[in-house]
């Protein structure tokens, strides 16, 4: 019954700064949005679509989406009332989606409306996107916890320019979902009470919500499974010693569930060094003098022992890969040959390819050029610890290396003026993760096309991070943006990942990264998802009683 | 009168334990005090007078010390005699202040900064009367009129540091009676103060005494104060009494050897008078050469015009000068070759701006210096740091005026490494000859200052004077500092150093048997100006100007026989040399009395 | 005195401009980028949108004249809003943060209680604890418990916060459970109840600050203690019979107050800003908190308040200890 | 009385005592003897500065005596006891190869140590003299030169206001790769943190500096300095800054302490030196998250920090008594 389970506390250890998805990318944002703003439809555990304020998910099976793929069409549920007691229609839709469009919003979903051209209302329930080309995937917008609805009448004056002086409409949106804030305080706690008008009268269960944020994963995991102070900590980032003697507090328990977030080595194919004059450093005119050499590549990934990675770092929220895309099963690959060490094979092969240690000093070297390699990754206890172990195997195959960590503010920062973002690449090697909104890849297999390449002219902005060039995998991307059916993209998919990892070692991957959450014992029904917001099924949380 | 002794002391014995081993402050002391008897103890510095005074107060306890030996017996109001050595201090709380009251030497930080008069003085009113805070309040203006404080209802709600030295000093003799105590002791009381202020304060204890019946013990290691105030004499010397006996034996009969040379060592105001030339002091203990006097020369080496110097006094929202410190005006003297000019005067007078002034050590606003013909004045930078090579200074403190971090040897080199005059082995050469030259042993080279007394420090500071060679010397309050034996030797040194190197001196003091002893001509200073200049027996044996007369009446003569009544004093406050920025005095104007001797006829501000 | 306030005050407000333009332009030149926290999945056309959105396009000068604009003029005005219920200020762009898209004024007003109660309280404690020490090392130089205290509050002084914090919370929260944990700032006193657990959930991190205060003004108190108790003044008031009580806890006290109230408010501004790493350890959110939140997001309006809003705290303070200083001691006159 | 007088010369004929130099008993002796002898009396100085000597040499020689490599990992036997947790726990792994235990990728603890100390050190000692050149400069500048006290005096309050953090990642940006180029990774970001941390921290010194020394001009001393035609420069250097040594002592002591805590703050914070090279704070940092299981990896390295601050805390108390001429003096 609604409201008769009392308070249930929740801890984000990154603290939520504001409740608009819109406005910020950030994962705590939307996360903490979604309990009450929520999208037409969402990702389940398992990756599958599942209708929350459409009737049901349109595809070409059932005609909601058109055969040429340039259109959905999107059926809202009767009687749905916002928060405030107004109906919910179709033209707060059709504004949520000129909200993120207008180009002085700066909206940081924009991404999810890329390529369409119309929002329209039909009717009062029924939405119809049109898009500019064929879009064999046409659930970007209102889709999952980064596109959520917001009410027209709330937001009518917060377009553009104006959006970020709706201080008020950024902190208390009014919504659809189960909870509606009380309290918003930036970068500390929310306080939320059951929607009065939420669809399901039995729920939620919970009548208020204490949602706090701050500290460090560390107090965050503490406070649910040693104290008990909280029900639900999320992210659990911490080595997998430390997550057991927390659960041995014996108040709560960790949960984890994979995603498509990878761990991953990417190598330079560019020559990064310093001595090269600013414009050119890291482009395409300069080859690397040797991570160029398959063999080298080949050799630095054979040496990994990934499983070991993995118990040191993620435990069980982590799964050694060689896979770029490792999840959905419909586009990744089978591939598992990296995962056993082979330090005397890529020992071997460096001596095959003329790499030898000539002067003696450990290193090898050829031509008179050192393997030498400068490894960056931001900083992070878990990477530091990779990056020590790594170090280590790559020095007894003859490899020197240099770590460096920075600040992830800067690391992914973006800024054209630093040497240290990621983008920029000025090291030999770097490792982060990255992952894919949604269930399908494309978008993100298509960030390796030639050109694509972060460089001077285009402000170091781009997604060709190791500057791979390939027509061959370029021809491939627009086969697969060709191709409307499942079967056949995963295919593609497979292939251009393969590209990418065991035929060229371009990419090294290390771990597929799951998501390590905690609540306690006394709280149920959750279903940790990493294909949405981990939140999705808040109104579905219950209390325990023991 | 002997048996009924207010306090007696036995065999007094105090040591300290320090880190270098035990310290023996008062070895063997004993004398005793009679009602409405004033027992002076004399002695020069550290020979115990303050740690015995202490010690009676049993505040000894609270610097380190302990009562090792020896009684300390003290007759009661009521209760008869008890032995102070050996009560506790809740007992010595309820005696100190009530019973013995205590004058402190430096009455410039014997009171508390941030409480007002008023507050301190009923304190003690409070603790042992009873007294509630009106009845405090009666009382302690009661006791301000007693010390003759100006406008005491004012005073009460004053901070110390907004009195005079000597009102401060009185606010303390007030606190000390406050209570009526039968034992006042007084510890250099007037040692800090201007002879004028003195021979008030000394005025004031001499008539609370004889009103009131206290005994006193009053500590000085100053002789004519001694001559003025003694009923008995103690003499103190490294610990012990040496001797004791009434003023006029003591003064005239005296029969330790340290008696004797101490007495040899006090110039006595009038000893000079038929010599027209300064001439050292005959000491004892120094081989028996008679002095001789010194002539010096007539050609002029300093020759100050209209010499004035004034300080801003910056105020206001933009920091602008709002006021001018008026601390030399219109000043003009010769000094010759070979010979002293003193300038004398009260403190505050402008006589240490006036030496700095000659040095370009404040920068003077008008008038003319020359030295040897040079225009000092006009002088760029450069230039006067090479004009000083003939002109030096010796400062008041020896304490402040050596760099305590710096070795001796070091020191006395500093002006010849300054000016590149001597190097190496000729510098340390020189360096010898310095010190062999004012008497301290070449093994004194390596330390430093504050291994040395007071006097040593004081021959370094001339040495370094002299290592340049100079032709003129400026000692500002050379020798006030020290203990008379001491200064007699300094001072001694001084004249023999002129008489051989033919040095002028620009001699500053207060001390007016001092400056007899040593100049040639004398200034009188008042308020920034000269009010009486001329050779030193005119201005001494014919003062003309008002203010020179009630200053040598001020002084005290170290003769038992020759004290002076309260009613030969009668001094004006000193008015405020703080002028609003444009206010112009007159030029000074002299009347030539005798030839060489000048005296202002315009107004002096007395 | 009332010159000499007004002076420094007025003097003062070029230095602040000053202060606020070299830390304006040190921000500027600081790496980082408020869009770092997006996820990777954002595109870089997106983020470029974004970037515009906030203003960052604009050249650095023209930001600092808007950020002085709104500071000086825009804040003030919404401040007297506030107060009269007039409307001045409608419309008028204030200083927004990048993170939160709101006025950062708005959120320092709503960090301040927790910081106060806090840090502030943690500040008086603090001194209430180290006086006495201070004043007792003094008068028993060399003793045992001189000793002890220069030991104790040496240790105190050395032990960074970020261990005494989790060891605290490991102790008191994890075995012992006495203390939560993580600090509730919406907790409101309104009973015995809440006032208990205000005071519970106060205490470990008010006792992990106040050991560093106690450490550093005991010091100072003794060292001013130990200065005064040989004037001669000491010894008059001795002369005079007064009992020691009264000797050392008023005529020395008093005295050795002056240079320790100073110090005192010198530290206050410390206040204000908030201890970085105590209100991280232990979740209060306060001042310290948002700036170093604000600092990682790159959120250049807040940081540059905050830093300012500090450095004109520092400036004033100096300015009031001056003054005190001129009002505690009579001797010393300003003008 | 003249007859007396003349009478007592030819009965006394030895000069008597009193007018006699006092000559100071001891022999004379350097400064830097009496310094010593004085510093020596100074129970908790000593032990302090006996403690630092110790901890220096310790990571000095260390590596000579214990020459495993802090970065090596050995990942077998990771999380390793100390050698001492076996007297109460039979069950404890622990191994003589690493007597202080290993950390959870197998990198030996005392190796670490003696790397961590070196580093800590290293930064402590190298932002104090930074702090303090800073510090005595401007100190001494503004309490000299009249005019510049106003500028410089405000320069000290900006200082007081700039924040760290940012201060820090501006300068890695502007300066890394230069610092890099010319001293290797290590060497740069220890640079750059050495000067971030001295460039915060001058400004107490400053102002401690800047009252002495007008205090100390009113002296007679620096008067009697100029009138012998002392230059200003050496006025400074021979007569002002030996004078303000003990109050730069003092500061000098509190200043290696906070830099090596504020080394460790910043370690914490996450933005000190590269993962790989150890320090005490980095150490204590990062074993917070495993305090209740390996309590030894915060002590070992919290005692590390505590006892050299206090080590330096009470050098600095003996070191002011002992170059205090007033204080030696007695
Ligand atoms: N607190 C102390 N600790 C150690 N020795 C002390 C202390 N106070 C005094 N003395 C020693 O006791 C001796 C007598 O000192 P006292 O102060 O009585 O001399 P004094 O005759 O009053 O000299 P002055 O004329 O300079 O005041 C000195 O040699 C001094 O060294
Ligand atoms: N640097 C200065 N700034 C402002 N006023 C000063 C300065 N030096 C001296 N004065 C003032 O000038 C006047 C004369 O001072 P000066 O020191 O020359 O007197 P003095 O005769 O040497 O006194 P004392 O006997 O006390 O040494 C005094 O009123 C003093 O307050
Ligand atoms: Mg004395
Ligand atoms: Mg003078």
């Amino acid at each position: 019954e609604r409201g008769s389970d009392g308070n249930v506390s929740i801890i984000y250890w990154q603290a939520p700064s504001i409740m608009n998805p819109y406005l910020s990318g950030g994962t705590k944002d939307i996360e903490a949005a979604s309990m009450v703003i929520e999208p037409l439809g969402r990702y389940d555990p398992t990756g599958a679509l599942v209708p929350f304020l459409a009737e049901e998910i349109p595809t070409v099976e059932n005609g909601g989406v058109s055969e040429d793929l340039t259109s959905i069409t999107w059926k809202i549920k009767e009687g749905l009332l916002w928060s405030d007691g107004t109906p919910f229609t179709s033209a707060d839709v059709v504004f949520t989606a000129e909200y993120c469009m207008d180009p002085e919003g700066g909206c940081a979903q924009l991404a999810k409306y890329s390529g369409v051209e119309t929002v329209e209302a039909i009717d009062d329930l029924t939405v119809k996107v049109t898009f500019s080309q064929p879009t064999p995937n046409p659930y970007g917008p209102f889709m999952g916890g980064q596109s959520p609805i917001l009410q027209k009448a709330q937001f009518e004056n917060c377009k553009g320019a104006a959006a970020s002086s709706c201080t008020e409409q950024n902190f208390n949106p009014i919504g659809t979902g189960p909870f509606m804030v009380t309290e918003f305080r930036p970068n500390d706690v929310i306080s939320m009470e059951a929607n009065p008008n939420y669809r399901d009268p039995e729920k939620p269960a919970f009548a208020t919500v204490n949602f706090k944020g701050g500290g460090d994963a560390n107090a965050a995991g503490r406070a649910v499974m040693e104290t008990g102070e909280f029900d639900y900590a999320w992210n659990l980032q911490l080595a997998p010693d430390v997550l057991a003697k927390m659960e041995e507090g014996g108040m709560g328990q960790p949960v984890a569930a994979f995603g498509t977030l990878v761990e991953r080595i990417e190598m330079n194919m560019t020559d990064p060094s310093p001595d090269l004059p600013e414009g050119e450093r890291a482009t395409v005119a300069h080859p690397h003098p040797f991570l160029t050499d398959l063999n080298v590549r080949k050799a630095l990934s054979m040496a990994i022992d990934r499983e070991l990675l993995v118990e040191v770092g993620y435990g069980q929220a982590g799964r050694a890969t060689c896979n770029l895309v490792p999840a959905p099963a419909l586009y990744a690959s089978d591939n598992t040959e990296c995962l056993t060490q082979d330090i005397e094979g890529a020992k071997a092969l460096l001596e095959e390819s003329g790499w030898t240690d000539t002067d003696g000093d450990g290193v090898r070297d050829k031509d008179g050029m050192k393997l030498s390699l400068v490894y960056q990754t931001s900083t992070n206890a878990v990477r530091q610890d990779f990056q020590a172990l790594i170090k280590d195997w790559w020095s007894q195959i003859g490899v020197e290396t240099e770590l460096r960590n920075v600040d992830s503010s800067v690391f992914f920062g973006g800024d054209p003026g630093s040497p240290d973002t990621f983008q920029k690449f000025y090291a030999d090697v770097e490792m982060y993760a990255n992952n894919f909104d949604g269930t399908d890849p494309q978008s993100y297999l298509s960030m390796y096309r030639c050109g694509n390449e972060p460089k001077p002219s285009s402000q170091w902005q781009g997604e060709n991070i190791n500057r791979f060039c390939d027509p061959e995998y370029d021809a491939l991307l627009d086969e697969l943006a060709r191709t409307g059916e499942l079967e056949e993209r995963g295919r593609i998919a497979k292939q251009l990942n393969d590209m990418l990892t065991k035929d060229t070692y371009t990419i090294v991957p290390l771990v597929d990264r799951g998501r390590v959450s905690a609540h306690s014992n006394t709280l149920g029904g959750v279903q940790l998802n990493t294909w949405d917001s981990e939140l999705w099924n808040v109104a579905d949380w219950y209390r325990i009683e023991q | 009168m002997l048996d009924h002794a207010i306090t007696r002391i036995e065999n007094l014995r105090v040591e300290f334990e320090t880190k270098a081993g035990t310290v023996v402050g008062v070895e063997d002391v004993s004398f005793e005090i009679g009602p409405g008897e004033t027992v002076c103890v004399v002695g020069e510095s550290g020979s115990g007078k303050s740690v015995s005074s202490l010690s009676l107060m049993r505040l000894i306890e609270f610097g380190g010390g302990d009562i090792a030996g020896g009684r300390l017996l003290f007759d009661r109001k009521e209760g008869g005699e008890i032995n102070l050595a050996d009560v506790d201090q809740d007992l010595m709380r309820t005696i100190r202040g009530n019973e013995i009251g205590m004058i402190f030497q430096e009455p410039m930080t014997a009171l508390n900064p941030v409480f007002t008069v008023g507050r301190q003085l009923t304190e003690g009113l409070r603790v042992h009367r009873g007294m509630d805070r009106d009845a405090a309040e009666a009382r302690a203006l009661e006791l301000l009129r007693e010390v003759r404080i100006p406008e005491p209802e004012r005073r009460l709600k004053q901070y110390p540091h907004e009195l005079s030295g000597g009102m401060r000093q009185r606010v303390v003799i007030a606190m000390a009676l406050a209570c009526k105590p039968r034992l006042l002791i007084a510890d250099e009381p007037t040692t800090a103060l201007d002879v004028t202020i003195q021979a008030e304060i000394l005025a004031l204890i001499d008539r609370l005494k004889r009103e009131t019946g206290t005994a006193v013990m009053f500590i000085t290691h100053d002789m004519a104060v001694v001559a003025q105030m003694a009923d008995r004499v103690v003499v103190m010397f490294r610990g012990n009494k040496v001797e004791e006996g009434t003023a006029e034996e003591i003064f005239e009969n005296p029969q330790h050897p340290y008696t004797r040379a101490l007495l040899a060592a006090v110039p006595k105001l009038g000893e000079m008078r038929g010599k027209p030339l300064p001439e050292p002091m005959k000491l004892l203990g120094k081989d028996a050469v008679t002095p001789k006097p010194i002539p010096g020369t007539d050609e002029v080496l300093l020759k100050v015009r209209n010499l004035t110097t004034r300080f801003p006094v910056k105020g206001g929202f933009f920091r602008r000068t709002i006021a001018n410190v008026h601390a030399v005006e219109d000043l003009s003297f010769d000094i010759n070759k070979g010979q002293t000019l003193s300038l004398v005067g009260e403190s505050g007078c402008g006589k240490s701006t006036a030496g700095r002034s000659i040095l370009r050590l404040v920068e003077p606003m008008s008038g003319s210096i020359e030295l040897g013909g040079k225009d000092i004045v006009a002088l760029n930078p450069r230039d006067l740091r090479t004009a000083r090579l003939d002109m030096q200074m010796i400062f008041q403190d020896p304490f402040a005026s050596l760099n305590p971090q710096m070795n001796l040897s070091d020191q006395v080199a500093e002006p010849m490494r300054n000016f590149g005059t001597l190097k190496g082995k000729e510098m340390e050469d020189r360096i010898a000859m310095l010190f062999d030259r004012v008497e301290l042993p070449r093994s004194f080279l390596r330390r430093y200052p504050h291994e040395l007394s007071g006097g040593q420090r004081q021959r370094v500071a001339i040495a370094r004077a002299l290592a340049l060679n100079p032709k003129l010397i400026i000692a500002d309050e050379a020798v006030s500092a020290l203990d008379v034996s001491v200064q007699a030797q300094v001072v001694n040194l001084m004249m023999e150093l002129q008489a051989e190197l033919g040095l002028s001196f620009l001699f500053i003091s207060h001390d007016m048997a001092v400056v007899e002893r040593v100049s040639h001509h004398v200034g009188v200073m008042y308020l920034g100006r000269i009010v009486e200049l001329g050779p030193r027996a005119a201005v001494f044996e014919d003062p003309q100007h008002p203010y020179t007369q009630a200053l040598m009446k001020a002084v005290p003569i170290a003769d038992p026989r020759k004290r002076k009544s309260e009613k030969d004093l009668n001094f004006k406050p000193i008015p405020s040399p703080i002028h609003e920025v444009g206010y112009e005095p007159g030029p000074s104007e002299y009347d030539e009395v005798t030839p060489g001797h000048y005296v202002l006829t315009s107004d002096s501000g007395y | 005195m009332l010159t000499f306030a007004i002076r420094r005050l007025v003097l003062s407000v070029p230095t602040l401009l000053f202060i606020s333009f070299a830390i304006f332009m040190l921000l500027q030149l600081a790496p980082g980028d408020p869009m770092a926290q997006v996820p990777l999945t954002v595109p870089p056309e997106v983020k470029e949108r974004m970037r515009q959105a906030l203003g960052l396009g604009e050249p650095p000068l023209v930001q600092y004249g808007k950020w002085l604009v709104q500071m000086f003029w825009i804040e003030p005005q919404v401040l007297w809003d506030h107060w009269f219920g007039t409307n001045y200020s409608e419309g008028k762009l204030r200083v927004i943060s990048w993170q939160t898209r709101s006025p950062v004024m708005d959120i320092v007003i709503q960090r301040m209680p927790q910081t106060l109660w806090v840090v502030g309280l943690s500040y008086i404690v603090g001194i209430l604890i180290a006086l006495p020490i201070g004043i007792y090392s003094a008068y028993r130089q060399y003793s045992v418990f001189d000793q002890a205290g220069t030991f104790v509050t040496m240790i105190g002084f050395s032990i960074p916060p970020f261990f005494t914090g989790p060891l605290l919370i490991v102790i008191f929260s994890v075995q012992l459970g006495w203390f939560p944990s993580i600090y509730d700032t919406t907790l409101v006193v309104d009973s015995w109840a809440d006032f208990k657990s205000q005071l519970q959930q106060m205490i470990m991190p008010v006792m992990v600050l106040a050991l560093q205060t106690t450490a550093q003004i005991s010091r100072y108190m003794r060292a001013s203690m130990l200065d005064n108790l040989n004037q001669d003044y000491v010894r008059t008031a001795r002369a005079k019979g007064l009992s020691e009580a009264v000797v050392v806890m008023v005529h020395v006290l008093r005295n050795s107050m002056i240079p320790v109230v100073t110090v005192i408010a010198l530290g206050v501004p410390a206040i204000f800003g908030g201890a970085i790493i105590t209100e991280n350890v232990f979740k209060v959110n306060g001042i310290g908190q948002l700036l170093i939140t604000a600092l990682f997001a790159n959120d250049l309006p807040m940081v540059m308040t905050l830093t300012f809003i500090f450095a004109f705290l520092i400036v004033m303070f100096n300015l009031i200890a001056d003054i005190l200083y001129g009002v505690l001691d009579p001797r010393i006159r300003y003008d | 009385m003249a007859c007396l007088t003349r009478g007592s010369v030819m009965t006394d004929p030895v000069p008597i005592a009193a007018l006699q130099d006092k000559e100071p008993s001891a022999p004379p002796a350097s400064k830097w003897k009496d310094v010593w002898a004085q510093f020596s009396k100074h129970k908790g100085a000593l032990l302090g500065g006996g403690f630092l000597v110790f901890i220096t040499l310790a990571v000095l020689v260390g590596p000579w005596v214990w020459p495993l490599d802090p970065q090596a990992l050995d990942i077998r036997n990771k999380d390793l006891r100390p050698i001492y947790t076996a007297l109460w726990d039979g069950e404890a792994k622990v191994s003589w190869g690493h007597p202080f235990g290993t950390d959870n990728l197998g990198r030996d603890q005392l190796a670490q140590m003696i790397y961590g100390g070196r580093a800590s050190m290293a930064v402590g000692w190298a932002a104090m003299v930074l702090s303090l050149l800073i510090g005595t400069g401007i100190g001494v500048i503004a309490g000299f030169f009249r005019r510049l006290d106003g500028p410089l005096m405000r320069l000290t309050d900006l200082f007081l206001s700039l924040p760290i953090l940012p201060l820090l990642l501006v300068a890695v940006t502007l300066f890394r790769q230069p610092l890099r180029a010319n001293f290797g990774p290590e060497g740069g970001m220890f640079i750059l943190i050495v000067t971030v941390i001295g460039i915060t921290s001058w400004m107490p010194t400053a102002r401690i500096v800047r009252g002495d020394i007008l205090a100390l001009k009113e002296r007679e001393f620096i008067l009697a300095a100029r009138s012998i035609g002392t230059k200003p420069f050496k006025i400074i250097s021979r007569h002002l800054l030996p004078n303000v040594l003990s109050p730069i002592m003092v500061s000098a002591t509190l200043g290696l302490a906070t830099a090596i805590i504020t080394e460790s703050a910043l370690s914490f914070l996450g933005v000190g030196f590269p993962s790989d090279f150890p320090t005490w704070g980095k150490m204590l940092a990062d074993a917070v998250p495993r305090m209740e299981e390996f309590p030894e990896r915060v002590m070992l390295p919290g005692i590390a920090i505590s006892l050299t601050v206090l080590g330096v805390n009470y050098l600095g108390d003996g070191l002011r008594d002992a170059l205090d001429p007033r204080i030696r003096g007695r």
